[in-house]
């Protein structure tokens, strides 16, 4: 019998009158890979907090290899071997990935900027990704932080790797490679456990799926006895036999109530014109784009992340000004005023890419943050603010969209990451938007809400909305689009109607290829 | 009984001019008389009134302000508390029943320094730093240009203000760029100040002219000598005068004859350096500001 | 029962052993360190003097106190409050013969005004150097107290000197330009209620107003702030502007209430106690006042020491700065609420 | 003639730049590192008093610079107990330090040197570099000032190069932009701060000894005169950077020095329009220099865990 490289026992975690994780016990043997599944807000990241030292368990005990340890801080995990790429990554903004790389691991004398640049394109092409190491972590999007953290965490040694969402921010072919590395991972006897709210990755690379509610493991069970509808089930329900079972009906994967037909006798809402789009680093991000969305559509922008889609969106939302080209929006041009607040004024709501640093103020509370985008609006008042009004839209969110927390005044940034997403769609829905920018709804939702927002979405739809929906997300796009536009290395293909198209085209373009 | 007596300082006592001043007199009153003393170190303009009630409702007998700046103050609250005599240092001011103001005849001691100065200097250029130009500063100042122009008449007299009291450093720095500009003999006025005017022109070998305290010790091959402005001495006279009951409200100006300012000796190699005639010159110089015939004070 | 966690037991430790210090530096200066206790906390706080004292400093405190909790609350670190002060007071007092033969309802008003507009202008230097021309706030209003305090020393050695030109020092203010004296036989003037009512308007501001939300959001994010529509520029400027405006405010209410005049020196130190009385007020407009007493008593019974123990000038401060630190410890004690 | 007043000049600015110099230095690196210390004013009083103190005692000015530096360090550390360790708001604490500063310097000055009207400091003589401090103009420019002087300059260029080019300078950095960052990979963040926090108070006690046994030989109360914050203002303008820090110490101590200068030719113009000569330019090229400087992210952030 082989040692369990980690063994979990009733492991519990409190956060005041929050039991994040409940007598959880778990085990790991040496070359497994094991699927942490939940709903937003089950404790899976309390989980992964306390195997690497980043909290310590109220009770409980974690074995390594056998021996009781106390992971009182990050560093007594990595010491033992631990890596971990978190769900809300910590990265220093201004450094580069070299020397993010570096960090923690050189000693305290010179830096060699070029073995630490090798060092960088030697584990991105173990993994096949590309990565300059000479770029600001800042400057990257999440996707690319994201792999700036797997980098991180694949750089060193590990008999442990333990993966929080990895692939929530990934492209597919991003995720297939990542899930090349799990298994070569495996072939050398590491340990993973990872967290995912795609169950697709669960059948891709997972030997066994471990599934928590509320804060209770429920059920634990090989891979190949699973079956997609049976984890829901047990995710959504907590009941421990389900998994097995075909499972209880669910929204998610409904089919779309209306087939995709583009709209030709709508008012035109959004209208891009030639537009060019630099990054902060002067570098273009996108060329000569024109698309028109008229109320009741929604265009996909598909693309794999970091191909101009946050520029985009940012720009579309008023944060930045296009450098040539014109946009139009309910009657805004770009090259009149071009603010975020006339822009919101006329009916746009907003869902950003970068949750944690645009759409949520962790510090205060839900209904502050519930007030954010509607601040310039008549409708929490004009010069007196109306607290009570707010809270009540912030009860109903949290009863609508099933937000996973004490209540209105809790800081958000408690929240678990899915549930602070659920926020920032409630508030970007609430007032009947007349323009919806989405940029990845659904990301780290788990899958029930996924149905629930794209239903929502759908619903503003046909009320009515224009919608611009990124996602490099093929399925999501299938169930929602209209009409799709791709978005690869500056240049865009389409738009064109969605039943005009193939999966196999918006793939093929999506990988730059015309 | 004992006589209780407070004394209210704008600055540190060890500042070696000003308050050190005040203080050295009035502990040299407590050995000579009865009494029992309270010194409030660097009051602020702000508080200023707050220490000053504060004495007065304790019931000390003699609160003295050591500055211009205590004798509006004063003015406001002296009715309220007849049984407490209130002095102010460095003013001109007096109500009956019980506010006195002891001054020093400043611009006569800025006067003896600015001829001393014109007698010793090689490159017939001096100058004066002072603090922050308040009235007895610039009393001090305009005495000592009109002190040094009594000499001769070409002489280049310079000054300047360090913008503090208390910033030695900027004190001496300024005194080495007046030094840079040709002048080899230095004064100051103000407090802490002071002592880096002394230090920077002992480091470059300039003369300097000492003011309240002698100060010859601090640096004896640099000062030449120093203007008195006994301010020990108008603690002393109020002290006495409040103990033997002779004490009125009224301004009492302390000059040369008063002991108030002075002279100190020439010692060490300025002993040599002044001639007999330049000596008989500055005894006659003292003799006229003492008889009024001269005067550096402002008309 | 209070169950200490291992940070507070720490704290409370590193505390004793400052204050164990601290008596040993009081006895090695020949005194009873209890009876310097007992003047520190008895003159500064229970008698009546004292207790008026302590009132009347903490007007400009209080008023400076705010301003600073406004500004930093938005992430805008204001340190220029000694001389937004100083400006306010010298504009008003420029004002003043203007004003003098007005009815003093009218006046006095007036006179407020103009000071709170003079510290409004000079932190909206500040505020404009920041979001015009992106100017870190910390050095341009440290270099504008600078500016400040030499202005206000020629002034009044010049436009603003007295007519008799002899001190340095502005006119005297007429009686209708005074803020009346609240108690008799004390200084406590209606500054008081002046620095009341701006508690209530600044808390109203931060807690209740739309313009307070978005100061907070701005300080904690600027990001999501420019995404809800919020431009930190905006926030930044007239920030400064107010924050400013309550100190030039302060200014001219320790000159109308208390001194009757413009003079060097007259509000020394407040801005850095107004920054301590801020934070340790949690940024938060309620406990400002609160704060700003304590600060107030420490100060009254530090005098008090000053005056009536053999405790030589300089260990006052020891005994002030082992108290502010003492102030900082209780204040991670128990976790205090906001107002 | 004209020469003459222009080496005049520079030395003056040098040595108004130095103590400046060295604070700054060390609070640049505790800032780096996320902890802001305005409390300098108090460390650099102390280290000017126990300059003096030791140098009496020792007879010798490194004696005196010894005491400075470790009392300093130990200020330093007062600061990191309270805002690192204890987690308390770090300008309320270093508030807490100028009060504890000006108290301890002026009662240690009083009880060691009380009534003694004029003690002679050993201070720091200045380099004599023999044939090359008597070189014309350069001579006097560059080699012939204090030897500390030349330890200010040789520190500034190894801090930047310490910040931008080592692994610890890479820890300091992280610790101060992203703790959790460095956290997760192990550093221990209150740990880094702790030590860059006595690092900043040794620099500051280093430049109270540099103002009173180097630019001057004694110790007078509240001598620092607000070159605490001065030094603070610095390190902002600087943006960070040891080599800016240099630069920036370097021009407000030579404007300074110019603006005394001025002063004597103008006795028309009031003084007070000279003093603010050096501030109003760092207005203006503050206007000008656009760009907002970005101090560290996490600066004045006690870190905790979750
Ligand atoms: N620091 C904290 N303080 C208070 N509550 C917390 C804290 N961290 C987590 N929680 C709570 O613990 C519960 C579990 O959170 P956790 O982040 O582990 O969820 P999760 O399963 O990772 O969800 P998601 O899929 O949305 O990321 C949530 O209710 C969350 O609000
Ligand atoms: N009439 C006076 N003559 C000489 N010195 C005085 C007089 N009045 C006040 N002072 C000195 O002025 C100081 C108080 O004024 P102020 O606070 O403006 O200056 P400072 O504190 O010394 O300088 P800085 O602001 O640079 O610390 C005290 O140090 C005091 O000794
Ligand atoms: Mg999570
Ligand atoms: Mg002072």
């Amino acid at each position: 019998m082989t040692v369990p490289v980690l063994e979990l026992t009733r492991l519990s975690k409190r956060y005041g009158e929050v039991t994040a994780v409940a007598g959880l016990s778990l085990k790991l043997e040496p070359g497994e890979v094991v699927a942490l599944l939940g709903e937003n807000g089950a404790g899976k990241s309390t989980v992964v907090n306390m195997i690497t030292g980043m909290t310590r368990p109220d009770t409980g005990q974690i074995h390594l290899q056998g021996k009781e340890v106390h992971l009182d801080t990050p560093r007594d995990a990595l010491d033992r071997g631990i890596g971990v790429v978190h769900q809300h990554y910590a990265l220093v903004g201004n450094f580069t990935v070299a020397e993010t790389l570096a960090l923690g691991r050189a000693g305290p004398g010179v830096l060699d900027r070029k073995v630490l640049h090798a060092d960088v394109r030697r584990v991105a092409e173990r993994i096949g990704m590309q990565m300059d190491p000479a770029a600001l972590v800042g400057s990257l999007d999440v996707a690319g932080q994201q792999r700036v953290e797997i980098l991180k965490a694949l750089s060193r040694k590990v008999s442990l790797l333990v993966l929080d969402e990895p692939t929530a921010v990934l492209s597919p072919e991003d995720a297939a490679r990542l899930f090349d590395v799990v298994r070569a991972l495996r072939a050398d006897g590491v340990a993973i456990l990872m967290v995912t709210h795609r169950l697709a990755d669960v059948f891709a690379v997972c030997d066994r799926a471990a599934v928590m509610h509320a804060g209770h493991l429920v059920c634990d069970l090989p891979v190949a006895s699973a079956t997609k509808q049976g984890l829901i089930s047990a995710m959504i329900s907590g009941n421990t036999d389900m998994a097995q079972l075909p499972g209880l009906p669910v929204q998610a994967n409904v089919l779309p109530d209306r087939p995709p037909t583009p709209v030709s006798d709508t008012p035109i809402r959004v209208s891009v014109r030639n537009l060019k789009l630099l990054r902060a680093n002067g570098s273009q991000a996108v060329q000569g784009l024109g698309f028109d969305i008229r109320a009741g559509e929604i265009m996909a922008l598909a693309g794999i992340d970091g191909n101009g889609q946050s520029e985009l969106v940012q720009c579309l939302a008023g944060l930045n000004l296009p450098d040539d080209g014109t946009a139009e929006i309910c009657g805004c041009r770009s090259d009149g005023h071009w603010t975020p607040r006339l822009l919101r004024n006329a009916g746009v709501a907003h869902v950003p890419d970068d949750r944690r640093r645009y759409g949520i103020i962790s510090d205060l509370s839900l209904s502050a943050n519930m007030m954010l985008s509607h601040f310039f609006s008549p409708r929490y008042g004009r010069t007196v603010l109306d607290r009570a009004r707010a809270r009540d839209d912030t009860r109903r969110a949290i009863d609508e969209y099933d937000i996973r927390t004490t209540g209105p005044d809790q800081p958000i940034g408690r929240l678990s990451g899915g549930n602070q997403q659920k926020l920032v769609l409630a508030r970007e829905l609430l007032a009947g938007p007349r323009v919806i920018l989405a940029a990845h709804p659904s990301r780290g939702l788990d899958i029930r809400t996924i149905g629930a927002v794209q239903d929502i979405l759908r619903r503003q739809r046909d009320a009515g909305a224009a919608i611009l929906l990124v996602s490099a997300d093929l399925d999501e796009i299938r169930a929602l689009a209209d009409r799709v536009v791709v978005l690869a290395a500056g240049t865009a293909f389409g738009p064109v109607a969605m039943a005009d198209t193939d999966m196999a085209q918006i793939g093929a373009w999506m990988a730059g290829h015309a | 009984d004992t006589l209780r007596i407070a004394l209210v300082l704008p600055g540190s006592v060890t500042d070696g001019t000003f308050n050190s001043a005040a203080n050295t007199g009035i502990q040299s009153a407590k050995e000579k008389y009865d009494i029992e003393v309270s010194v409030r170190e660097n009051t602020d303009f702000a508080e200023i009134s707050e220490v000053l009630l504060s004495y007065a409702r304790e019931g000390y007998d003699v609160v003295i302000g050591h500055g211009f700046q205590f004798a509006e103050p004063v003015m406001e609250i002296h009715a309220d508390y007849p049984d407490t005599w209130f002095i102010v240092n460095a003013a001109q001011v007096a109500a009956e029943p019980n506010v006195a103001s002891f001054d020093n005849r400043w611009g006569d001691a800025g006067y003896i320094a600015g001829t001393v100065a014109a007698m010793v200097t090689q490159t017939g250029t001096i100058g004066h730093i002072g603090g922050i130009p308040v009235p007895v500063i610039e009393d001090y100042n305009a005495g000592f240009a009109k002190g040094a122009a009594s000499v001769r008449d070409d002489v280049k007299v310079l000054s300047a203000y360090v913008g503090s009291f208390s910033d030695i450093a900027r004190g001496a720095e300024i005194t080495t760029s007046l030094i840079e500009q040709g002048a080899d003999v230095v004064t100051s006025t103000g407090n802490e100040n002071v002592v880096g005017t002394i230090q920077a022109a002992e480091k470059a070998g300039v003369m300097a002219i000492g003011t309240a305290f002698d100060s010859y010790e601090a640096a004896p091959d640099t000062i030449v000598t120093t203007a008195l402005i006994n301010m020990g001495e108008n603690i002393d006279q109020a002290v006495g005068k409040v103990i033997d009951g002779s004490i009125e409200p009224k301004v009492y100006v302390l000059g040369l004859s008063e002991n108030g300012i002075g002279l100190a000796p020439f010692r060490g190699r300025f002993e040599t350096m002044l001639s007999d005639a330049q000596k008989a010159d500055i005894d006659q110089m003292l003799a006229d500001i003492e008889s009024g015939k001269v005067t550096g004070q402002p008309e | 029962m209070l169950v200490l966690d291992r940070d507070s037991r720490v704290a409370l430790m590193a505390l004793a052993a400052c204050a164990l210090l601290l008596l040993g530096l009081i006895a090695l200066a020949g005194e009873s360190p209890l009876r310097v206790l007992a003047i520190l906390i008895g003159d500064g706080f229970l008698t009546r003097a004292g207790l008026a004292d302590a009132l009347v400093r903490s007007i400009p405190l209080t008023l400076t106190g705010l301003g600073v909790a406004l500004s930093f609350r938005a992430g805008v670190f204001n340190i220029g409050v000694d001389g937004q002060l100083l400006i306010g007071a010298a504009l008003a007092m420029a004002c003043a013969p203007i004003l003098g033969p007005l009815p003093s309802a009218l006046a006095l008003p007036l006179l407020l005004l103009a000071g709170t507009l003079g510290g409004a202008i000079w932190g909206g230097i500040a505020g404009i150097l920041k979001a015009r021309f992106g100017a870190n706030e910390i050095i341009a209003t440290i270099m504008l107290n600078y500016i400040a305090i030499q202005m206000v020393s020629w002034l009044i050695r010049g436009p603003l000197q007295e007519p008799m030109g002899i001190f340095p020092r502005s006119e005297k203010l007429t009686a209708s330009l005074r803020l009346p004296i609240l108690f008799d036989g004390t200084r406590l003037s209606a500054g008081l209620i002046v620095a009341a009512l701006a508690c209530v308007a600044v808390w109203f501001l931060v807690a209740r107003s739309r313009y307070g939300y978005a100061l907070t959001v701005t300080g904690k994010n600027a990001d999501a702030a420019r995404y809800g529509g919020i431009q930190p520029a905006v926030i930044a400027f007239s920030v400064l502007c107010l924050s400013g405006a309550l100190a030039g405010l302060a200014g001219i209410v320790e000159v109308s209430g208390l001194h009757g005049r413009l003079q060097e020196g007259f509000a020394g130190g407040i801005g850095i106690t107004a920054i301590a009385v801020a934070l340790l007020a949690r940024l938060s407009p309620l406990w400002v006042p609160v704060a700003a007493f304590g600060f107030a008593g420490l100060y009254v019974g530090s005098d008090a020491i000053a005056r009536l123990t053999a405790v030589p000038f300089p260990l006052v401060h020891v005994i002030e700065g082992t108290i502010v630190l003492a102030f900082l410890v209780l204040q991670i004690m128990p976790k205090a609420k906001d107002l | 003639m004209d020469l003459m007043l222009l080496t005049g000049l520079l030395a003056s600015g040098v040595r108004f730049a130095m103590p400046l110099l060295f604070a700054a230095l060390g609070e640049t690196v505790g800032q780096k590192s996320g902890v802001l210390n305005v409390g300098l004013e108090g460390i650099m009083l102390v280290g000017a008093f126990l300059a003096v103190a030791f140098s009496v005692a020792t007879g010798s000015p490194w004696g005196g610079l010894l005491a400075a530096t470790l009392g300093g360090a130990a200020m330093g550390l007062l600061h990191g107990f309270f805002a690192v360790r204890l987690k308390v708001d770090q300008i309320v604490s270093g508030l807490a330090l100028i009060l504890l500063g000006l108290g301890l310097s002026g009662f240690g000055y009083r009880l060691i040197f009380a009534g003694h009207q004029s003690i002679r400091v050993p201070g720091f003589e200045r380099l004599d570099l023999g044939p090359l401090s008597d070189l014309p103009v350069l001579g006097p420019l560059l080699f012939s000032h204090h030897l500390l002087a030349y330890v200010g300059i040789f520190m500034a260029v190894g801090l930047w190069w310490i910040l931008t080019r080592t692994g610890l300078g890479l820890t300091i950095r992280a610790v101060g932009e992203n703790p959790k960052a460095a956290d997760s990979v192990g550093i221990d963040v209150d740990k880094v701060r702790m030590r860059c926090a006595a690092f900043g108070g040794a620099m500051a006690g280093i430049g109270g000894a540099y103002l009173s046994t180097a630019q001057l030989a004694g110790f007078v109360e509240d001598m620092v005169a607000g070159r605490g914050f001065i030094a603070i203002a610095c390190v902002v303008f600087a943006r960070w950077n040891p080599l800016g820090v240099l630069a920036v110490a370097l021009i407000f101590g030579i404007a300074d020095a110019g603006q005394i200068r001025l002063q004597p030719f103008f006795p028309q113009i009031p003084y007070q329009f000279f003093i603010i000569l050096p501030y109003v330019l760092a207005l203006v090229a503050l206007a000008g220099s656009a760009k907002s400087a970005s101090l560290p992210a996490a600066l004045a952030q006690p870190y905790r865990k979750a």
